[in-house]
């Protein structure tokens, strides 16, 4: 099988306008923020974001580059809701239909064994099912791929099989481009996460291109000696890059520590609209590329970051925060 | 004795409301939890090293039966991986709830209303002009669908505790039945448990047998019914409302020293 | 929490007559041989088997403690069909009721994720969903309890969500009892395996009682150092036993490889009632537990198969067969 | 360079099967295959060697882009996890049929029947007191339904290749729909793909484009369109057959040296 090692512009230049793109990780955890900042350079419009929000989602927010939003979470986690995502909703500039995490979950669980929807009660009662709050029509306008959103938003049904009455049928969850954020790849694709797998061992089964970003692309065969570790397939992978530091400022279990200064400031800075084009400026534009975003970051900053054994992050005896 | 109990003013509301969350958490020992990001994250940690040695904890980025060596600044936080028995992602994370294993599930938000509804996507009368965003579902709903019973906390403020949520994200006793949206029992669509308690930054309120409307079980120490009824949207059930124990010098000391001593989670 | 190991005969004398049981592992791979020899001595009566046959439902079959067998496969691989199964089958004498390999493991995946059905297109066209070749319902008769299987076998409908047209509704998949061999296992019931998962990653959570066999049973901390490896959660097991070469004659990735012989011997013998018979006598009673059983194999047997890594088999050039 | 080939008589009708289907295979090179348990993997295996090294297999235990060391014994054998890029379990190596990236599935079978559906359930007219049972569905239905296309392996004999087969396993072009059972083509069910060939011990079937019907493609070396007919349970078309170019020795010593020295699938 042939490389599919490219450069991160190479990777992202694959992505259209229009798109309905997923991110692996979740919250601060193993985001693709470098891929996401090279969107903004790029300026992809008109995306339709399905998940999690978070950093990814949030820049492409405050950057123009999104249309809608489909998905559960819309939080920077300890650092706030999502500032960018906040201030454009608020202000009536976003498209969101809001889903359940179960209801994601096996969205994505049902594309990933081919199944067009399943039964479940998950969001029975709530106002997940409010049609008055359907908003995916609005999302599926916005699509590049119209097809790739389904034609309605759940269906009620009386369960056949065990008598548990009511249910909701809630379709699969597709999606044009995933991008995931790893620790460790194969040239030929093969990739192996530690910590939680957040969503990404199903939605790389669930989009027509995948790209993962690693912070390491280490031999093919080192991975393929236990296959049982790894938890995404070459065959679901089209284009692989090496992103160290690929996940900053969030963190990447066993390789480093989220930066919690820079997500405060992030999330202070970007309580306005000028506050967030000068963070744009002085870490997207300004610095080029990864490199100089690294750079600028620079190496001792980066080093207090690095994860610490057994533990896969920094524990707070040890100088972590 | 005297100093084994801290008195109101050496603690504050929040760790108030943190600490006798911990206490309510007993009933739990032995038993399977699915625990949302915040402060039930750290009333979790608390009341495992306290009073529940045997709880078992599930979260909903995938980890099973997880013991964090150190507080997790959220529910994504990568340090509740080492030392879990199985480490899967958030379908895997939920999964529990819906098989119905999860005992107990404890959350946060930013509404409750009288039936015990939870909010935790918008605020405001126009959803796609909120008056505030929030951060959305996550596991909120589904903690409520499928939990058997539910454990609520949130500072108690006239603006958060209400008589009807403005989005309806954590189904408590009375919910919507779609999709027409009327207000029903919850067991009307299938679904069992409801919630067991709210605890606030101002006392301990449990849900009415018949009319499964909230009333005041506790108070906390130097909090009055009047003050609670005027941190309360709507005319709430005082009459039942007895005193809580003290508070615990060595739960605060814990909270304080061992927990989070960095005070990440700015509860003082 | 509790140490959950006990004895081999302890954790076989929770199977009630009349359970609906499921076995990891898969034709020779990873069976849970030494835990039927067991149920086989215990004279479980009754028992509706779900999954595929092989070895395990084999000796079942043999030794008259199953009524029923749903699933979709009955081979013991290169040895053949499976022997008792064949002779009883063909006698008329066992009740089978054939689903895909699909429909198995969606039926699984329904249960793994707590929703009542899923839908697909796996069996469209085939006899499977001939109505003449439905045994679901005597299946459920013998069944202890019933609710335990579904109302109906499957149900039709038209995709509303992406235009696919007529898809069949399936039913989860549950079981009383569901007993995989594993390679190793943690006191608290944290299970690592190796090789093919074949369903026990969904399976033990489909069953209201798991019981966990494993090659070696370690320390619960070895493995929690890093969970991303783990395949069972401890909250989804109820019984450990420790059982080397509980898997014999099939193989245990990574421990040892298949006896070929044996496997052999076993097929031939099995064409006929009688050579049943005596096989079971002759490793099965006579040897009166699996201690028993290891000695009367022995020691210098054994040697021969165990795996040489990386392999985790014995290559053919290194002896194996 | 007459030495080049092997002549009939120096190879066994299943060593020429084989070799003939793997050289079918390269069509498929740098596609995706899921191979079924039996001939097929060692078809596949002596295919990947002489004509499709990029061929992409996945196996039904769920190994993805296997690379088996040596031959396996069956597909269950784990043999095929050490090299693969991932090791699931069943549902895993399904669920890429389902989900539509399979571009041939390769299987054998007990019965094949002039629409190319196979049964490897049961023999008989009796589901409940069968003549012969056999090992049942496995990936076989799965494979006929979700797969591009379809080969499969068999001997050719009367008894096996039969005008319709007792058990509709794998779907081939003509399918039953439910709940009447009335026959249709497989495109009626929203069923894409078909089976493309059937290669047998004496030649290579195809299905004709108009009537979905088998027909002779090609006689192995040596096979008389007598003998074929002879062999098959319906008059089946012989008129479009040619002969194939003969065996090669390499493949011939690849097969017995290489792949299955110790004539574990008894080819020989």
């Amino acid at each position: 099988m042939q490389s599919k090692v490219v450069s991160l512009q190479e990777a992202i230049q694959e992505i259209q306008h229009g798109d309905t793109i997923f991110f692996g990780g979740i919250v601060e955890n193993r985001r693709p923020v470098a891929a996401v900042c090279e969107m903004v350079r790029q300026q992809k419009r008109n995306l339709v974001l399905l998940g999690t929000c978070s950093i990814p989602g949030d820049l492409l927010i405050g950057a123009g580059c999104l249309g809608a939003y489909r998905g559960c979470y819309s939080s920077n986690g300890a650092f706030g809701i999502s500032p960018n995502m906040k201030r454009w909703s608020e202000a009536g500039n976003l498209i969101i239909d809001d889903i359940g995490h179960l209801d994601l979950s096996l969205g994505l669980l049902a594309t990933m064994a081919g199944c067009p929807f399943i039964a479940t009660k998950s969001c029975l009662g709530t106002d997940v099912l409010n049609p008055a709050y359907d908003n995916l029509d609005k999302a599926r306008e916005l699509a590049r791929n119209q097809d790739i959103l389904p034609r309605k938003k759940y269906q009620l049904m009386e369960d056949p099989f065990f008598d548990m009455g009511t249910v909701q049928l809630f379709p699969a969850i597709k999606a044009d481009v995933c991008i995931c954020h790893v620790q460790q790849a194969g040239e030929q694709g093969t990739a192996r996460i530690d910590g939680s797998l957040t969503f990404d061992h199903f939605a790389v089964h669930a989009a027509r291109k995948v790209i993962i970003t690693a912070e390491q692309v280490v031999p093919e065969e080192y991975l393929r000696q236990d296959p049982n570790r790894n938890q995404i397939p070459c065959t679901s992978v089209d284009m692989v890059v090496e992103v160290p530091w690929g996940g900053h400022p969030g963190q990447v279990y066993n390789f480093y520590d989220m930066d919690i200064p820079f997500l405060q400031d992030y999330a202070a800075r970007c309580a306005t609209e000028e506050g967030f084009q000068q963070w744009a400026d002085e870490w997207i534009f300004d610095v080029k590329d990864h490199e100089g975003y690294l750079d600028k970051l620079g190496a001792s900053r980066l080093e207090r970051l690095r994860a610490i054994p057994p533990y896969g992050y920094v524990p707070r005896s040890k100088g972590g925060m | 004795m005297a100093d084994r109990y801290a008195q109101p003013g050496e603690y504050t509301p929040t760790e108030a409301m943190v600490i006798y969350a911990a206490r309510f958490l007993k009933n739990f020992d032995g038993k399977k939890g699915l625990i949302g990001t915040g402060l039930p994250l750290v009333a979790t940690q608390l009341a495992k090293k306290l009073y529940c040695p045997n709880m078992i904890i599930f979260v909903e980025t995938g980890q099973y039966d997880a013991n964090p060596p150190e507080l997790p600044i959220s529910i994504m936080d990568s340090r509740i991986t080492y030392g879990s028995s199985w480490q899967m992602g958030d379908p895997e994370g939920l999964f529990p709830l819906s098989r119905d294993e999860i005992d107990f599930g404890f959350i946060g938000g930013a509404q409750i209303d009288k039936y015990g509804n939870v909010n935790s996507t918008f605020v405001g009368d126009d959803y796609n002009k909120p008056f505030k965003r929030l951060a959305g579902t996550a596991g909120a709903v589904d903690i409520g669908v499928f939990a058997r019973t539910t454990v609520t906390l949130m500072a108690h403020q006239k603006r958060r505790v209400v008589e009807m949520v403005d989005y309806l994200t954590t189904p408590g006793w009375m919910v919507k039945k779609w999709p027409e949206g009327d207000l029903v029992r919850r067991e009307e669509l299938g679904l069992q448990g409801g919630p067991s308690a709210f605890v606030s930054t101002l006392g301990i309120m449990q849900f009415d047998d018949e009319t499964k409307e909230m009333y005041v079980d506790k108070l906390f120490p130097g909090v009055s019914s009047a003050e609670l009824q005027e941190s309360t949207g709507f005319a709430i059930d005082v009459s039942r409302a007895t005193e809580t124990d003290l508070v615990l010098v060595e739960e605060v000391r814990m909270l304080r020293e061992e927990i989070d001593p960095l005070n990440i989670y700015r509860m003082r």
